[in-house]
């Protein structure tokens, strides 16, 4: 399908739309919490008052490459997003994912610190805790679809969430680790105090604090985006099964205390390991490929 | 600049500050921040970190020991900002008027843009207060705009 | 967890607890200790009140008679209403209001 | 005649050129010696490339030198064993000898024709070992003049260095051309000599002893490869490398094969035998840029290289992968406990020499461009990398990461330098990555037997590799905030000129990845292999994916101007950071104490040192023990 407005124009579009569905998410994010907390929280614009406030507030940095780094941060989540609506390469994506996640780590290392490094590190560890979880998912839509491009999804004859139950659900883990949501929120918690102070973001204050948190949100929605492709033909159907994941990740987030990072990854690698593993199985036993 | 300026005052984030009080003016925060005032209503968060504070919420008197501190983060609070004061100590020394360590009200430290009476202050009294500190908000942010 | 799990789903469904406070204003308790003000018609100036202020709230001025009352030094202990002889202190149920000033409160009298 | 003189320059000049350091001691004419010989190796080896391969017989005469030759080397080896005691040596000497001598013996007057032989593959080769063999020969002047002046040395020990270090190079280069056997043996075993000779080199105990430790453990390589040897010529008649490899998987000929690999792997410091490797980080740092990226540990996986298509479809060669899968993920694992620079970066080689094994074993036409492109790509990344160590371990006189806070405020020029290799360590779009990508790809389309296992490995290994550099990365661009300037940073010429080229030579190949890979890495896979990665101009394209190198780079670029526009026009105040207020005035590292006293406060690296090299290291010499044991196992299917 040459066309170019369906191949050109709507990645575009969609790619615009990217920061503001995910700041939007991240309003509903906290209605929602805030409600199964019993209060009434923010309102859903919430987010993008904070994201301008910030931006307009005076620049703090700890030095000239800290501005440099956020914004790669917020530039390589975008890129990544790019990468999956222009139907491009998984593993790329999961590659330019990873370079985010530096340039975060970097920029909050470039200061002298305790608990920025502390945060630092964590995050590296959260890092270590979903990326192989991450490749591993990529690897099984490959079997799935015997092609590493975003575009195999969309040939295949059924949806991919009957042939990978168990990879939907081990992205679920990815999900909330790349959410900072609880259990998984070592690094930092996207609000109220916590024993690092605010973790790997303690050192950004204003415009850089602000591209930092685009750059989540959009990170936020690459994964959901990657979620909703597991029902590919009708991504409407997708999208609701993201949401749906959405929604279980707040629960989880509500009903369950922070890990150490050991048991973190103990975690993450072991369900996310036999999730995926025991799905391939099944796939190959089924001759699913 | 108008957008700026709505933004900032929907969404002050607040950095909290015990200067030595005697810790009912922080349950009280706490209280304004727990469901039955939730005050998230208005954006308010907790974030206890100056860099992204626009709100220093300071409660009890400010101290020999601990002014420096007061100070410390008041100044790496990027503008605009706002000192709110919470309760009877904070605001003259309260009942700590003549005690050898203590240097009286937290205006003596840092510029304190917002009162708030009480000992210790209710959560409702905590919110007026916001509301008050939110107009000095937007009239810093106004000012900042003509002043470029 | 599972105890957690029902209790947020339920307080997802029910009406939030939270008070709509600057919108709906709460009903004063009664016997809650508020702020103080000087009945000048009763009061004699004897100064008992500020030798039982704790924390130096109360000034009073018996030369000028003038009573000046901080209730941003206020405790709110009503120490003062229990040791006034005359019933002058009329205590109120709502403490001080916010105020980007520390105003006092200024009593003034033509009685003596 | 144009053979001649390619042999000629490639692996006499080094030596005589050597000898010459030897004998000429001055610095000037050390230093002229090393410029001549760093570009006639780098034009010998371009004119290798452009002209193509050839073979080469050298007359009677120089082979039966050749012989003795390595007859005195083995006695030396000998010499070496009795001198320091070590039983070890003594025995797989003793056994050298014997092998070599009855093989002599029985097999008298057996001559191979063409003795030497260089095709694509050793042209590849011959690439890497000489560009960045001499930018870390030219590095070494300016390395050993402060390494001597740190250890206050009475009388210069840099002729014999630099002798052995040319030698090395000229040993090299005979190794990759070899056909005859007998040869590459030799060969090997020079630079077994070499590595031994360099890294005991300060003459410290304990350089002696982790020398002892290389000796060793490439000895029994060595004699690997005697049996290799041995066991070719009752099973064709024949010694030579191409008429080996030519004739078929036949059970005899795998144990044949399974020798090289064995002789492979202590070369390549896969596991068990990954101590040497790390013992060998006591040599003075080019010793380490050198093993590390150009020769030694290369020519393990050269002969892998080598024997792969030869070995294609049999068990062997599954053996082969789980050995790189179980070395790739165990030392990425390892290398998170460490802290020492030097050690970090040798785990990391035994990592990615462990990735370039697996994919070489598992002997699709992609997993061998993969572990070309791996090949090309660390030994540039790797070679700068040590360099710059060197540099700052000569300046922190220390190795531990921890000293290395805030480099980019105190040698900007070396930071920026090593910042740049770490990131094409481990991050898009550079080379390695590039790799990396290559070899999941080929992983997943391995077959169901093993998939699961090798998707394991590569996973943890991958995930862990990130988290080691970053987590190195971080030190060197802490900024306190008195140093938020960068000052300039003097560096002596040489070391100017070897890392400034080897920095710009990683950038250049690395964006141009598209046109190396098809001018480069193709015809050499095209030699056993139907060519499956395809390089257009702008992107490197598999049946099954695509990277767009070129827009990769472009998007790269685009972010990084951004960033530093919006920074320009955002600009800031530089702030201490947050120290719950106790900021002490004027000093951003420092605190208030409870006491009112001012501390100084350090941030360090997490130290793993739960999963440290105590609890694993069993781990790996069991399993690695386990494998071989696999690998010769396989043979018998």
């Amino acid at each position: 399908m040459p066309d170019p407005v369906l191949s050109y124009a709507l990645p575009v579009l969609l790619l615009a739309a990217f920061p503001f569905i995910g700041g939007l998410l991240r309003g509903i994010d906290r209605k929602i919490t805030a409600h199964m907390q019993s209060r009434i929280g923010p309102p859903v614009l919430q987010p993008f008052y904070d994201v301008i406030k910030l931006w307009g507030k005076k620049p703090f940095i700890t030095s000239q490459f800290q501005p440099v780094l956020a914004f790669g941060y917020l530039g390589f989540s975008l890129m990544a997003a790019a990468i999956l609506v222009f139907r491009l390469d998984l593993l790329l994506l999961l590659f330019t994912v990873a370079t985010a996640d530096v340039c975060l780590v970097a920029a909050s290392f470039n200061s002298k610190s305790p608990y920025s490094h502390i945060g630092g590190m964590r995050e590296l560890l959260s890092v270590l805790s979903y990326e192989p979880v991450m490749i591993m998912s990529i690897i099984s839509i490959y079997f799935a679809t015997r092609s590493f491009l975003v575009g195999g999804i969309f040939s295949l004859a059924y949806p991919l969430l009957l042939l990978l139950p168990g990879v939907f659900v081990a992205m679920g883990f990815v999900l909330i680790v790349e959410m900072k949501k609880s259990p998984f929120d070592i690094s930092a918690s996207m609000h109220a105090h916590q024993e690092i102070v605010r973790g790997v973001f303690t050192e950004f204050s204003g415009y850089t604090m602000a591209m930092v948190e685009l750059g989540h949100w959009v990170k936020m929605m690459l994964i959901l985006s990657i979620m909703a492709y597991f029902w590919a033909p009708n991504l409407l159907i997708g999208v609701g099964l993201a949401l749906l994941l959405f929604f279980v990740s707040l629960v989880v987030d509500n009903i369950y205390p922070r890990l150490t990072w050991q048991r973190m990854l103990k975690t993450t690698w072991t369900f996310g390991f036999t999730l995926i593993l025991a799905n391939l199985v099944a796939l190959f036993l089924l001759g699913g490929v | 600049m108008d957008i700026m300026n709505k933004a900032r005052v929907k969404s002050p984030w607040v950095l909290h500050f015990n200067c030595g009080s005697c810790n009912g003016c922080d349950i009280e925060i706490l209280a304004a921040l727990a469901p039955r005032f939730d005050v998230e209503r208005f954006g308010i968060i907790n974030i206890g970190n100056p860099k992204q504070a626009d709100v220093l919420l300071v409660t009890g008197p400010a101290n020999r020991r601990n002014f420096r501190v007061l100070k410390n983060l008041y100044d790496q609070m990027p503008e605009t900002k706002v000192v709110i004061v919470v309760g009877s100590c904070g605001s003259t020394g309260g009942v700590f008027y003549n005690c050898p360590n203590v240097l009286g009200g937290v205006d003596k430290v840092v510029p304190v843009d917002v009162y708030v009476p009480g000992c210790a202050a209710r959560p409702e009294q905590i919110i007026d207060g916001f509301i008050l500190g939110l107009q000095k908000l937007a009239e810093k942010g106004k000012k900042k705009v003509e002043g470029r | 967890m599972p105890k957690m799990l029902s209790k947020v789903l339920k307080s997802l469904i029910t009406k939030p607890a939270t008070v709509r406070y600057p919108y709906v204003k709460p009903e004063p308790v009664p016997g809650t200790r508020g702020k103080i003000t000087f009945d000048m018609k009763k009061c004699d100036l004897c100064q008992d009140c500020e030798r039982v202020c704790p924390s130096l709230a109360i000034k009073i001025f018996p030369d000028e008679k003038r009573i000046e009352y901080s209730p941003f030094r206020c405790l709110y202990c009503h120490l003062c209403v229990e040791s006034c002889m005359q019933m002058a202190i009329i205590p109120d149920v709502v403490v001080g209001a916010p105020a980007f000033e520390k105003v006092m409160d200024i009593f003034k009298t033509e009685r003596r | 005649m144009y053979g001649e003189l390619i042999v000629a320059t490639n692996v006499l000049l080094p030596l005589i050129m050597g000898l010459a350091c030897l004998g000429l001691t001055g610095r000037g004419i050390r230093r002229a010696i090393i410029a001549i010989m760093a570009a006639s190796l780098i034009a010998s080896s371009l004119l290798l490339f452009y002209s193509g391969g050839f073979v080469y017989s050298p007359n009677y005469l120089v082979e039966m030198s050749a012989l003795i030759l390595g007859f005195c080397l083995v006695a030396y080896f000998l010499y070496v064993g009795f001198r320091i005691k070590n039983v070890l040596v003594i025995g797989l000497t003793l056994l050298q000898i014997l092998l070599v001598a009855y093989f002599e013996y029985s097999a008298i007057g057996v001559s191979v024709e063409p003795a030497l032989m260089v095709d694509n593959l050793s042209i590849f080769m011959s690439l890497i070992v000489n560009i960045v063999g001499s930018m870390i020969c030219v590095y070494a002047l300016s390395y050993m003049d402060e390494h001597e002046e740190i250890l206050q040395l009475s009388r210069s020990r840099q002729p014999r260095f630099f002798f052995f270090l040319l030698l090395f190079l000229g040993a090299m280069n005979g190794l990759i051309y070899s056909n005859n056997i007998l040869w590459l043996a030799f060969f090997w075993e020079v630079t077994t000599l070499c590595c031994y000779e360099l890294i005991r080199h300060d003459r410290t105990k304990e350089a002696e002893k982790n020398a002892a430790v290389a000796l060793w453990m490439n000895l029994t390589g060595g004699v690997a490869l005697s049996a290799s040897l041995f066991v070719s010529y009752y099973a064709i008649g024949s010694i030579a490398l191409n008429e080996l490899l030519m004739a078929g998987a036949a059970p005899i000929l795998l144990l044949s094969f399974a020798f090289m690999a064995l002789a492979a792997f202590t070369k390549s410091a896969q596991f068990p035998f990954h101590g040497w490797l790390l013992g060998a980080m006591v040599a003075p740092t080019p010793v380490s840029a050198l093993l590390h990226a150009s020769t030694m540990v290369n020519a393990g996986v050269y002969l892998i290289l080598r024997i792969a298509p030869a070995i294609k479809d049999t068990h062997l060669t599954w053996a082969v992968v789980l050995v790189g899968a179980f070395t790739f993920m165990l030392t990425a694992v390892l290398a998170i406990s460490q802290r020492g620079s030097k050690r970090i970066l040798a785990y990391s080689t035994i990592s990615n020499l462990g990735l370039i094994i697996l994919c070489a074993g598992l002997n699709t036409p992609l997993a061998y461009s993969a572990a070309l492109i791996l090949l090309l790509f660390h030994a540039i990344s790797k070679g700068l990398l040590f360099m710059g160590a060197g540099v700052v371990e000569n300046r922190l006189h220390s190795q531990n990461i921890e000293s290395w806070e805030g480099l980019l405020g105190r040698f900007p020029l070396t930071a920026i330098i090593m910042i740049v290799g770490m990131i094409s360590m481990f991050l898009p779009p550079f080379g390695m990555l590039l790799g990396k990508w290559a070899a999941l790809e080929v992983i997943a389309s391995s077959p169901p037997s093993i998939v699961f296992l090798l998707i394991i490995f590569m996973v943890i290994g991958s995930a862990t590799t990130t988290l080691f550099w970053a987590r190195w990365l971080g030190r060197l661009i802490i900024l306190p905030v008195k140093e938020t300037k960068l000052r300039a940073e003097k560096l002596h010429p040489p070391y100017l000129l070897s890392l400034l080229s080897l920095l710009s030579l990683d950038l250049f190949i690395s964006v141009g990845a598209a046109f190396f890979i098809s001018n480069l890495v193709n015809p050499t896979v095209g030699g056993g292999y139907s060519v499956q990665i395809g390089a257009p101009l702008f992107s490197i394209n598999t049946t099954i994916g695509s990277f767009p190198v070129l827009l990769f780079w472009l998007a790269v670029g685009v972010i990084f101007i951004a960033g530093f526009a919006v920074a320009k026009s955002k600009g800031g105040v530089v702030k201490p950071p947050f120290l719950g207020g106790e900021n002490v005035e004027g000093n951003p590292s420092a605190f208030r104490t409870m006491a009112d006293t001012e501390a100084e406060f350090q941030v360090s690296v997490m130290s793993f040192d739960s999963i440290g090299e105590g609890r694993l290291n069993k781990y790996a010499l069991v399993g690695g023990t386990l494998l071989l044991a696999l690998l010769f196992l396989m043979v018998m299917f």
